[in-house]
């Protein structure tokens, strides 16, 4: 068992998938001979073949159009958005096809399709290329949004999502695509969509977040440990549809609670989920739930991208502030 | 001056390369020889009954919404050769993309009456086809249709099976990029697919000359690499012979594109009033082109149809209609729970309360 | 002086912004002769000309782009899309250009254009004519998102809407079109964005709103006073940038908080409001914060919208519950 | 069979309505008589000249990305004639609306080298021309570009004045929407626009054939209506030429879509590494054909070159570039503040609490 990347995780999935199950495509921009910008797909072409492995024409509406065309026939198509930037010509078919198509229907076709697109900033490239905007994705009825946190996370769950009967928003946090290895058994077993996972136990905090921010709110969670505060860190994974129980589980427990993302802070999946505490989790709030998010500005162009990103320090600050309420 | 030719290039003339195809004349007379196989009394016959069925049901249609008992809807008449002329040329397995105008291909291809009515009375079950099974439901986002077809062409070429996917689009959503982008691809990939533009002439109040510079529609197949052509679509054989090759051709591999001239007599919907944007005159004399008399003209003229067949015909369609009214207006409501019920195969644990709420009368 | 509707009102402060300045345009599907499927742009033709008056092709990304265009030259073009569900084409110039093009080029560059559009239900027709996703514009750094909520606001918002140096996503609500007549005068004065307004005045509650749901919310709280419960019904009306101050000095002083949207719960934009209680007005919420919205589920077509759209029983519910609550 | 004609049409023939202009062959001979004006030592130096100047920039650019002094960079090499001739077309008033890999057409309108590091460097002042206040910024979502041509262009119609929006996209635009949208409205308003279709046969790992089945992207025109012509890309004259002519019919209200036929020599970015999807053989049989050698040999054989001017070119650009390099490096950086500052014209209040925490060292 070897020691993986979180993208070579993903191209693992989709391997996996594709050999369990033959009615499983990939497609997109580059996803062929190139394995992808990222590499997301890597080795698939030579191994299924052109016909399941199909560079598409640069154009994203049509690779989500398609997508529901292939999905209504029965087939799961797994389609890769080269950047979330790029997404947007695709929203008409997301938010009008893929996600009512069973609706629309009641149920006689439907559109088990996953869209697979690289989120966040990470790589230092050009405007567009570090987009974080699960929160639109996450207002439309009828869809999942998942984001994996870590290399056998993406295994798992994007399993889970190819073999999901509806349409799958599938989030890959750029910024941790090569960031870390870890020992990913390629089982088939799939992880469990529709809940957080807790990465961290505590009894003080909760700070939740999801993608690649677990990586600095678990920084942030052991800087706290060094002053004996006990944070409890969860990851929301799947944004829609959201896992409240554990939620107001961890805070109905701590009281305190900050959320993390790296998505602009107004209108960001951070709201949705303190309105949640505002509401069912009122009782047990002991402090004001702080959003540690990125600025309500344009993502910056690299230079300034590390002023955008919510940082260690920010996260820390909040939770001490947090912790400290009285 | 060029290098490889000294004389600049010549204008592309449209008539040559995108004919009208039309054997009907606007009076019904054969002005050309029909093919053998489509000059048949009980095709026609066929053709005939299917677009008289159409034009009653419109017209019910609209009687139903102008009483209140059916949302707006969106009425084909004046177009019922191009409904019909594809819904006739498509093989049973084949799959349709229907705009939201297009009852006479849905019609003729099993989708029942009272399915239509509930749709446009606003409930979901009328997409829940009996008949077709695989048929797309209604697009109503302008275009948005085409790229699907270009999915479902694909998945009958992965499985090879000798089906063709059929999408039909008005002239305004020839502007949309998707449009666009699906015939393309379909180029690409050598995809079994037809798009047939119902080139009404109208896009609401949008006269065809407000959405292209294009003398012809047909000729925007030339930016996919694929092959387009023209028929009259008052002409319900034609439609029935160009959108067949078509098919023909696209089954084996070579997309197309048919652009069908036709004219939409009607309202936009029922919620628009055309008058207020084009003149009666225009309509008048669109009125001598349509698509049913002409088609009687002929039969009538072959001696293949008499005033009886005609009487029988009326009283049998009046009769059929009538019926799916009733039905339809004697079909229970839906569950409010059934906004729940078929948003995902299995309703995610999030949404249960919202569920209870609105079981329990809350909402 | 008339009683107008406001539906009347959008086609008066349109024709008032072209009377002032020439620079204003007005295009879209069906804005020329037709004036509009729903009459916002009636009258324009006729007086203005087909030059400042541009029926376009049916293409909406077209019709955002060519206004970043012609906005970049200098022009202030108001465009309409005909229908909320039919935005979604035009969302990659949106996000990626309209709200960035002053950004991108350090202010070289400009973008003071206005997209029009009818939301929320109230015309029972087919699917996509029923769509409220103010919350996706209000995620997206650089916009202007404006609701209003009747003749005279509609007037005064558009109007400061098109001399905004920015761009505006200006929302009309169906429901409202026709439903009510009000006084407007035709003075060419503009009303304040980036503000709530206090609709009525109360002590017990405050019930947030915008756009078509101010009428339930006025009707509910009708009711409640009938019960003696005071509410205070706030109208957010620039949802974006949001007027955090008048709702947590309301919040401050009721200490109770309903809020109310036809959106979606999850995502909705009530969510971000909810959260700014949760972290800055957390000390004075006495009871939970609820929502009271459209399900997560697709808008149903119309023979199950009113299932659909929050009721004023919903809301007197949810008031009643919060402003008992101890 | 057809009414108005028994014949099936013929089929279009690309060559024939879209040959390929071209003056100079690979050697820089001339196959085909020059236009005088075209043929004039200097324009023909100073166009030599903005293409060595775009390679060894683009040069200079990638060695800074490889170390680590400029981030993802976009090299143009191999299609400098491209760049240079479309720059070189324009009259200094009309627009342009560049997309990511123009930097020959940007230098030659007085975007400078600092400004253009700056942008590739992560630096949004890059954008804020000194030169060209009206020119776009580079768009990075393909082809997201051209609707703002339509804009722009129509914005010189209503105000009559003679200038147009000159948009350049990629082959691999040509598949987007967004692109056929824009260029059908500009047929439909007669609006003063051209867009050049830099056919550089890839786009990143995709040839063109991936990207559709026209055989020219010029066709792509009569989709809109409009005029379509091709050129060789490759030779700088041969574009000059055809630009300004599509410039000049722009003018006149008749929009114009130009394909030039060229070809990247590099790699898609400096992230990106293409044999991993192309041979190399390939690359170096284009080698042959590119664009500053073929012009240099036409002057050489002209007698307007000489061995002393190339020297004295190569040392002066080399000095110009290491100029703009070092400025570039001596930039002061951003105020954190500057991502509020631009968003609105005036911030509004709801802001002014994240720009404090900014301020503050907060973030
Ligand atoms: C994307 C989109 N934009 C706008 C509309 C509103 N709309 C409905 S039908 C229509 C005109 C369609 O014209 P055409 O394609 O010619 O079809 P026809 O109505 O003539 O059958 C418009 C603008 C829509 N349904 N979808
Ligand atoms: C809408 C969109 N999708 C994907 C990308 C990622 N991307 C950047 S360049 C490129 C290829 C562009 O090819 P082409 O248009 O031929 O231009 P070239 O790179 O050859 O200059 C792609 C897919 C993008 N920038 N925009
Ligand atoms: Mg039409
Ligand atoms: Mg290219």
């Amino acid at each position: 068992m070897a020691e993986i990347t979180l993208v070579e995780a993903v191209a693992m999935a989709q391997a996996r998938a594709m050999q369990d199950d033959p009615s499983v495509l990939v497609l997109g921009e580059d996803v062929g001979k190139d394995g992808g910008v990222f590499r997301a797909t890597d080795g698939l072409l030579a191994r299924f073949g052109p016909e399941r492995v199909r560079d598409t024409p640069l154009a994203e509406g049509l690779i989500a159009g398609m997508s529901v065309g292939l999905a209504a026939q029965g087939f799961r198509p797994v389609a890769e958005i080269q950047f979330m930037g790029f997404v947007y010509p695709a929203v008409d078919q997301i938010v009008n096809h893929a996600s009512r198509l069973r609706n629309r229907t009641r149920g006689r076709l439907s559109c088990p399709m996953v869209l697979r697109m690289p989120t966040g900033t990470g790589i230092k490239a050009p405007e567009h290329h570090s987009e974080s905007m699960e929160a639109m994705f996450a207002h439309m009825p009828g869809l999942r949004v998942v984001i994996p946190s870590s290399p056998s996370k993406a295994y798992g769950l994007l399993l889970a999502a190819i073999r999901d009967p509806d349409p799958v928003i599938f989030l890959e946090p750029t910024r941790i695509y090569r960031a870390v290895r870890e020992e990913v058994e390629d089982d088939g077993e799939a992880a469990e969509l529709d809940r957080c996972f807790i990465l961290r136990e505590g009894t003080d905090i909760t700070l939740i977040t999801w993608g690649a921010m677990t990586r600095e709110t678990l920084a942030a969670a052991d800087t706290l440990a060094e002053d004996g505060i006990h944070a409890e860190v969860i990851d929301v994974a799947t944004i829609k549809p959201l896992d409240e129980e554990t939620i107001l589980r961890s805070v109905g427990k701590t009281g305190r609670c900050v959320i993390v993302h790296e998505a602009a802070l107004t209108g960001g999946f951070g709201g949705e989920i303190a309105a949640r505490l505002a509401d069912k989790g009122l009782l047990s709030l002991t402090a004001p739930v702080r959003r540690v998010a990125g600025w309500d500005t344009v993502m910056p162009l690299p230079r300034m991208e590390d002023l955008y990103l919510p940082s260690v320090a920010r996260i820390l600050k909040a939770a001490r502030e947090t912790v400290n309420y009285q | 001056m060029r290098a490889e030719s000294d004389i600049s290039p010549p204008e592309l003339d449209p008539n040559r390369y995108w004919p009208v195809l039309r054997y009907l004349d606007k009076a019904g007379i054969a002005i050309a020889p029909i093919p053998q196989d489509l000059d048949d009394r009980d095709l026609l016959a066929s053709l005939y009954r299917a677009m008289v069925l159409t034009r009653t049901f419109d017209q019910k249609a609209v009687s139903l919404q102008r009483t209140g008992r059916l949302g707006t809807y969106a009425s084909s008449l004046g177009q019922e050769a191009v409904s019909v002329g594809v819904g006739a040329s498509m093989h049973k397995d084949d799959v349709l993309l229907p705009a939201f105008r297009d009852h006479g291909t849905m019609l003729w291809r099993g989708v029942t009456m009272v399915e239509i009515l509930q749709y446009w009375s606003g409930d979901e079950r009328g997409c829940d086809f009996a008949g077709p099974r695989e048929d797309f439901p209604v697009a109503i986002p302008v275009a948005s249709q085409a790229p699907h077809a270009v999915g479902v062409a694909m998945a009958f070429q992965l499985r090879k099976e000798p089906r063709v996917a059929v999408c039909i689009l008005g002239d305004g959503a020839t502007s949309k990029g998707d449009f666009y982008e699906a015939i393309n691809a379909c180029g690409v990939w050598n995809l079994p697919a037809v798009f047939v533009i119902n080139n009404n002439q109208w896009a609401i109040s949008e006269p065809t000359r407000m959405q292209t510079a294009a003398p012809t529609l047909a000729q925007k197949a030339v930016a996919a690499g694929i092959s387009g052509s023209r028929v009259d679509g008052n002409d319900v054989i034609a439609v029935h012979d160009a959108v067949s090759r078509a098919i023909d051709e696209a089954r084996q591999g070579r997309p197309q594109l048919v652009e069908a001239l036709t004219y939409r007599l009607g309202d936009h919907t029922t919620a628009d009033d055309a008058r207020r944007y084009r003149d009666d005159a225009e309509v008048s004399a669109r009125w001598q082109e349509e698509p049913i008399l002409r088609l009687r003209n002929y039969l009538v003229g072959r001696g293949w149809w008499t005033k009886a067949d005609e009487e029988a015909l009326i009283k049998e369609i009046r009769a059929q209609v009538d019926a799916a009214v009733e039905d339809y207006l004697a079909m229970p409501p839906q569950e409010p729970t059934a906004m729940f019920d078929h948003l995902y195969e299995t309703l995610p644990q999030a949404l249960s309360e919202q569920r209870r709420m609105v079981e329990d009368g809350d909402g």
